[in-house]
């Protein structure tokens, strides 16, 4: 227990490391026991308590269906954070395994990964997104394939970079000379040296993944109605700006919230367990 | 000692390729190399950098492909092998890297790290604990020394945990590529009597590259000194350095300052900068540098003459405490 | 007149933990017109020694007490930045040890040193040409053309050179030399010392010369300083230190060095134990945990022994000389 | 020079060619039928059919991907469904308008990014290089369109100082600068926070090098060192990032154009989408894609042009 705890004291001794745990906390909070927290039905059209203002009853108001926002925004947060957490975890498994492969094996696959990832890159991410939304149609499965497709080479390209320096160590050039082979070198050398900066430099992008899930749902790319997104709720809120602004105040206020608290609490995370990576 | 050759290098070429697209060009960063190492003797390979001497450690080692010659250790060509064929040559056969702490995998502790040479053998039923307390007290570390990590070592610690890791499965030969890199004066000796009173014990050969000639001179039982990827001189260490016959043995000997403020230095200064690999001199090699250079040398190579136990590459070998003839205009 | 007196210099670093003591009451002189030498293994505190002169300190460190008197006059640990930057350059200049990093890598060689010049009245013309002598005076061949080539035109020998031109175009008062050798081949190596004290002779500068090895101090240096965990432990002249070392450290120190076993011998020297961790400094003699010759009164802080003629050890054992007592 | 240049277009090509065999295999090699999707759910088999054919469906793989390839470095990126006119005409209308909206992006990022970072680098651990500090990553993580959405809603909408729709009257310069402010902000605003942390970061590094110190151990005034020692070497890694952030920018800029309503790549794209279009999203992801290649080669030609150690390598 106080392995785990030294992190975490450390995180809070930072004032803005703190307030990024709190607002994640909150937002794992909010999602986790969302069906506590509220008693309306996110998806449950009301016509007859159409845009309303925040009130007692509507902590948010509700949208132009009736639909309460708070839960909305409580059940939006599961779907944000299943997406960020899910397609961040396979994308660093994916990233992980093409950049060891690209590092460490045959010149000329890394020089056609790097080719692969740079052409990858050179998409830009929201017309990739269009892209194969008009293939696949509008789901939450294309949201991911599109994070990871966006953060893949990124990562790919990072473990690549390490694994070439470290190939080249002195330590690493010993184990060879001992006779170990490349399966070994690549998992008790490289894997444990390389890993950490990655998983940090991971958790930092979760912010930009919430933003890509909210920006398709906006678009209307992403999520399907009537299931609640950040996105689509913002997109509610912006079709009728002029008159109702609360709805799009309700969609905004917790991406902007959530993308802080990943954002400080990452950033807290690197300066306290990984400094040189400052600036990245 | 004895006269029995353990390892057996001929001729022995290393070339890389330069430029991009056109792989076609290649320099040679071993250049035609021969010697043999024998049976618990130390053998010195001296050089300045970019000599080829790191590199030829390393071609002896098979961590990098030859593009011609042969090398045999202990009756067995091991030029060419793939790593499975390697792997068990690489238990007779160690080597030991420039950098101390560097050469240690860093968040692996000194126990790991000394009996992961058993795990990469896959020798089962030794008690692995028990071997790395053997180990490190074979070395003088206190054996707690086990759970620590290589940045909470100090350099000779850190050379000590390599030395260690370095005679695990008893082998036949160590390659130290510049053993004293990075330590104190102090801590130097300490590290070289450690790697003599190890060779004597287990009967072991060494094979050291170092730009250090001092610390050949107490070391090695034979020594060769490189220029450019090749050998310009090799012989006896005591030979050698008693009375250099290559001028640029002569010259490397007299560049190094002795630590007494009364010795008179008539040095042998050497003009111009080593010449790049990628545009050798013709002729001899060394003739660009050489205080003693003649029309001939530019003309023509020298081959390299045996005199004894010695071998010189050098059409004018230099006789016993011969000065250079216009120092004082060749250096200016 | 003493071109640099250091007296009584301590200095602290603040670390996570606790205070680093890295210079502990450290004084000596560099006379004019000498080349001072510095020695001492990792950890003696020479590079922390430089930047108190410098007044280039990072911003953990401090000086506690002492006093480096420049020239008679200034007092090094009292002026402003400004009044240092002043200083820096045409005063005191430095050669450091990493010739490939010491040169600003996307600016040309030639306004590298038209920039130092900055403060001179003369012509951008003049300066070119100045930079042009300093650079023939350092054997850089084709120097007119050298000026517009960028730093990573040149070999490490010539980036060296290039670095004591600048620092030498001044015409300084003091010159500061770190490790200017050390990255550098032997062969190269002696050719830039040589060079070094040739172009001391005739600037007529002081020098002080950092270094870890011994045969280079020996060959440059008149006089030496003997550091160790940050204390000078001795200094005199380089003919006292090298022929009459008074602390067991230099003594010891010496000995290591396998240059001064003319006998070729299979057991060298060493000097056993470790450093002691500077923030937890021994409140006697800082050498004693290694030393051959400690007995009961190193507990107490040993004494700044004068053995004449301006040779000092701090020891107390100094007035007698280590002969050929047995030393294992 | 010439040669790097040469060098550095020609990998350009391939990298471009390599995203077209990608985007190709994503539209032609994913379950789904092009056809299909472009004439939506109410057409008739026939239809389909026809279609098919007209694009070139029937015909093996490697050769509909030869002809959509050769013909796309032709500039033939087939012709819009609605009004039958070539995709690429359509396409560079639009342009130059997302262009406008990046360059405005890169004006606030570059103007305000370079001075705060180098602001805060040289006043290190002081207040305002906390702030500098906590504002750039709080810029950097809130996404562009919710940035724009309540720009719209703050200055447009509720204060009335700016305009919400559009991209002004056209040949009315000063009204189209006014239309730009408020996208151009939210695309480039986050930027603004990648830049000031890039420059900062990379000027710390640059002034703890050795040739710094050598620089102050010379006595140069600290206006020189900052500014012509290190600036000019810690502004080069910004143009690399530069290079790479006009692909979000570009990202950034659809959601700009839809938000403000203005004309664009984006706007263009989006209601392709909505109605089908198929020619013109891949047409506009082709160009676009092209556009961010040449911008990057564009962005490592500046390196080679500002940094002798590049310049010489080539």
């Amino acid at each position: 227990m106080a392995e785990l705890w030294r992190p975490i004291r450390k995180i809070l001794r930072e004032p803005l490391g703190a307030l990024g745990l709190f607002l994640v906390v909150l937002v794992i909070f909010g999602a986790i026991f969302a069906d506590l927290l509220t008693s309306f039905d996110p998806t449950r059209i009301n016509p007859r308590d159409r845009f309303q203002g925040p009130s007692a009853a509507h902590l948010m108001g509700t949208d132009q269906l009736g639909r309460d926002l708070f839960a909305r925004v409580l059940h939006g947060g599961r779907i944000a954070l299943f997406v960020a957490l899910v397609s961040t975890a396979a994308s660093l498994v994916i990233g992980i395994v093409l950049g060891l492969i690209a590092g460490y094996g045959p010149r000329w696959l890394d020089n056609l990964m790097i080719l692969l990832f740079d052409a990858m890159k050179s998409f830009p991410t929201v017309m990739l997104a269009l892209a194969l939304v008009t293939i696949m149609g509008p789901s939450l499965t294309a949201v991911m394939v599109v994070v990871i497709l966006v953060t893949v080479p990124g990562y790919a390209r990072i473990i690549r970079t390490q694994t070439i320096a470290l190939k080249n160590s002195e330590y690493v050039t010993a184990a060879q000379s001992m006779g170990a082979n490349p399966a070994r070198i690549l998992r008790v050398h490289i894997l444990p040296n390389v890993i950490g900066p990655l998983v940090i430099l991971a958790s930092m992008d979760i912010p930009v993944v919430i933003g890509i899930e909210a920006g398709m749902s906006f678009l209307g790319l992403g999520v399907r109605p009537p299931t609640p997104s950040w996105g689509s709720m913002l997109n509610d809120g912006f079709t009728s700006i002029r008159d109702t602004a609360w709805i799009a105040i309700a969609g905004g206020i917790p991406i902007i919230l959530t993308t802080l608290g990943f954002t400080f609490l990452g950033e807290t995370l690197r300066d306290v367990f990984d400094p040189r990576l400052k600036g990245r | 000692m004895s006269d029995d050759p353990i390892l057996t290098v001929r001729d022995v070429q290393v070339s890389f390729p330069v430029g991009g697209l056109r792989k076609r060009d290649a320099i040679l960063g071993v250049a035609g190399v021969s010697f043999d190492v024998r049976r618990g003797e130390t053998f010195a390979l001296v050089g300045e950098s970019g000599s080829g001497k790191t590199t030829l450690a390393r071609a002896v080692n098979g961590l990098q492909a030859i593009s011609n010659g042969e090398i045999t250790f202990e009756g067995q060509r091991i030029d060419g092998l793939d790593r499975k064929s390697m792997k068990p040559v690489r238990k007779r056969m160690s080597m030991m890297f420039q950098d101390p702490v560097g050469s240690l995998s860093p968040r692996m502790t000194v126990g790991d790290l000394v009996t992961e040479p058993f795990r990469i053998h896959g020798i089962e039923g030794r008690n692995l604990r028990d071997e790395a307390a053997r180990l490190l007290s074979l070395v003088g570390l206190p054996t707690d020394f086990v759970s620590r990590f290589p940045h909470q070592l100090s350099g000779g610690q850190a050379r000590r945990v390599g030395v260690a890791r370095a005679i695990a499965l008893d082998p036949a030969l160590i390659i130290a590529d510049e053993p004293t890199a990075g330590l104190d004066v102090s801590v130097q000796g300490e590290v070289l009597n450690l790697l003599n009173d190890l060779r004597e014990r287990l009967g072991l050969a060494m094979m050291i590259i170092t730009h250090n000639l001092h610390v050949v001179h107490h070391v090695a039982d034979r020594t060769a000194v490189m220029y450019l990827g090749r050998f310009v001189e090799a012989g006896d260490t005591e030979e050698v350095f008693g009375a250099p016959r290559h001028p640029y043995t002569a010259a490397l000997l007299s560049a190094n300052p002795e630590p007494d403020p009364d010795k008179t230095h008539d040095r042998i200064t050497l003009p111009a900068e080593v010449p790049s690999l990628l545009a050798r001199p013709p002729g001899c090699e060394f003739h660009t540098r050489c205080p003693w250079a003649q029309p001939a040398c530019s003309a023509k190579a020298p081959t390299p003459t045996q005199e004894g136990t010695r071998a010189v590459a050098c059409h004018f070998p230099l006789e016993p405490g011969a000065r250079p003839p216009t120092q004082s205009e060749s250096a200016a | 007149m003493t071109t640099l007196a250091i007296d009584g210099l301590n200095v602290t670093f603040s670390t996570e933990d606790g205070p680093l003591h890295a210079l502990k009451n450290v004084s000596f002189d560099v006379p004019e017109n000498r080349i001072v030498g510095i020695v001492g293994e990792s950890g003696c505190g020479k590079s922390t020694l430089i930047n108190a002169i410098l007044g280039l300190l990072a911003d953990n460190g401090s000086i506690d007490s002492g006093s480096i008197l420049f020239q008679g006059r200034d007092d090094l640990t009292k002026l402003g930045p400004a009044q240092m930057r002043d200083l820096r350059g045409p005063k005191i200049s430095t050669v450091f040890q990493d010739p490939m990093g010491a040169l600003n890598p996307v600016i040309s060689v030639g306004q590298q040193m038209i920039n130092i010049q900055y403060r001179s009245d003369i012509s951008k013309q003049e300066k070119a040409q100045r930079a042009v002598d300093m650079l023939e005076l350092v054997r850089i061949p084709d120097a007119r053309a050298a000026l517009a080539r960028y730093p990573h035109q040149f070999s490490g020998g010539m980036k060296q050179r290039i670095a004591i031109a600048m620092a030498l175009m001044m015409e300084p008062a003091l010159l500061i030399a770190d490790e200017p050798t050390t990255a550098l081949d032997a062969t190269l190596e002696v050719t830039t010392i040589e060079l070094l004290k040739d172009l001391q002779q005739q600037i007529g500068c002081s020098v002080l010369f950092i270094s870890h090895h011994l045969g280079v101090i020996a060959e440059l240096c008149d006089d030496v300083v003997v550091m160790y965990a940050g204390e000078v432990v001795e200094r005199g002249t380089v003919r006292q230190i090298f022929n009459d070392p008074r602390h067991p450290y230099t003594a010891r120190l010496l000995e290591c060095d396998p240059a001064r076993q003319s006998e070729r011998t299979r057991s060298l020297p060493t000097i056993p134990g470790e450093i002691p961790d500077l923030r937890a400094r021994p409140r006697g003699c800082i050498f004693a945990n290694r030393c051959h010759r400690v007995h009961d009164a190193c507990a107490a802080p040993p004494p700044d022994h004068d053995v004449g003629d301006g040779h000092v050890a701090r020891c107390f054992v100094a007035n007698v000389p280590e002969t050929v007592e047995a030393t294992a | 020079m010439l040669t790097y240049f040469f060098k550095r277009l020609g990998l350009a090509a391939v990298i471009v060619s390599v995203a077209m065999f990608i985007l190709f295999c994503m539209i032609y090699l994913i379950p789904g039928d092009p056809a299909s999707v472009a004439l939506g759910p109410r057409a008739t088999e026939e239809m389909r059919a026809s279609l098919r054919e007209a694009m070139g469906l029937n015909q093996p793989v490697p050769v509909q991907f030869w002809n959509f390839y050769s013909s796309a470095w032709m500039g033939d990126l087939g012709t819009e469904v609605l009004s039958g006119r070539p995709v690429l005409t359509v396409v560079l209308e639009q342009l130059p308008y997302t262009l406008a909206l990046i360059a405005g992006g890169i004006t606030w990022s570059v103007a305000l990014g370079i001075p705060l970072g180098c602001w805060a680098a040289v006043s290190r651990g002081s207040w305002a290089d906390r702030i500098v500090g906590i504002l750039s990553v709080a810029v950097i993580a809130v996404p562009s369109f919710v940035i724009a959405i309540y720009a719209l809603l703050i200055f447009a909408v509720q204060l009335r100082w700016l305009p919400a729709i559009g991209a002004g009257e056209p040949g009315d310069l000063g009204d189209q600068l006014t239309h730009l402010i408020l996208p151009s902000l939210a695309v480039g605003l986050g930027w603004v926070g990648y830049i000031a942390r890039m420059v900062r970061a990379s000027m710390l590094e640059v002034l703890e090098a050795s040739h710094i110190r050598t620089a102050r151990a010379f006595g140069l005034p600290d206006r020189m060192i900052t500014y012509r020692y290190a600036l000019s070497i810690a502004i080069l890694p910004t143009v690399t990032l530069l290079g790479v952030g006009i692909g979000q920018m570009l990202s950034s800029a659809v959601f700009a154009e839809i938000v403000f309503a203005r004309p664009g790549v984006g706007k263009l794209v989006y209601d392709a989408i909505l109605t089908r279009n198929f020619p013109v999203v891949s047409g506009t992801v082709l160009v676009t894609t092209v556009l961010f290649v040449l911008l990057n080669l564009l962005a490592d030609l500046i390196i080679g042009a500002l940094d002798p150690r590049v310049r010489s390598s080539f």
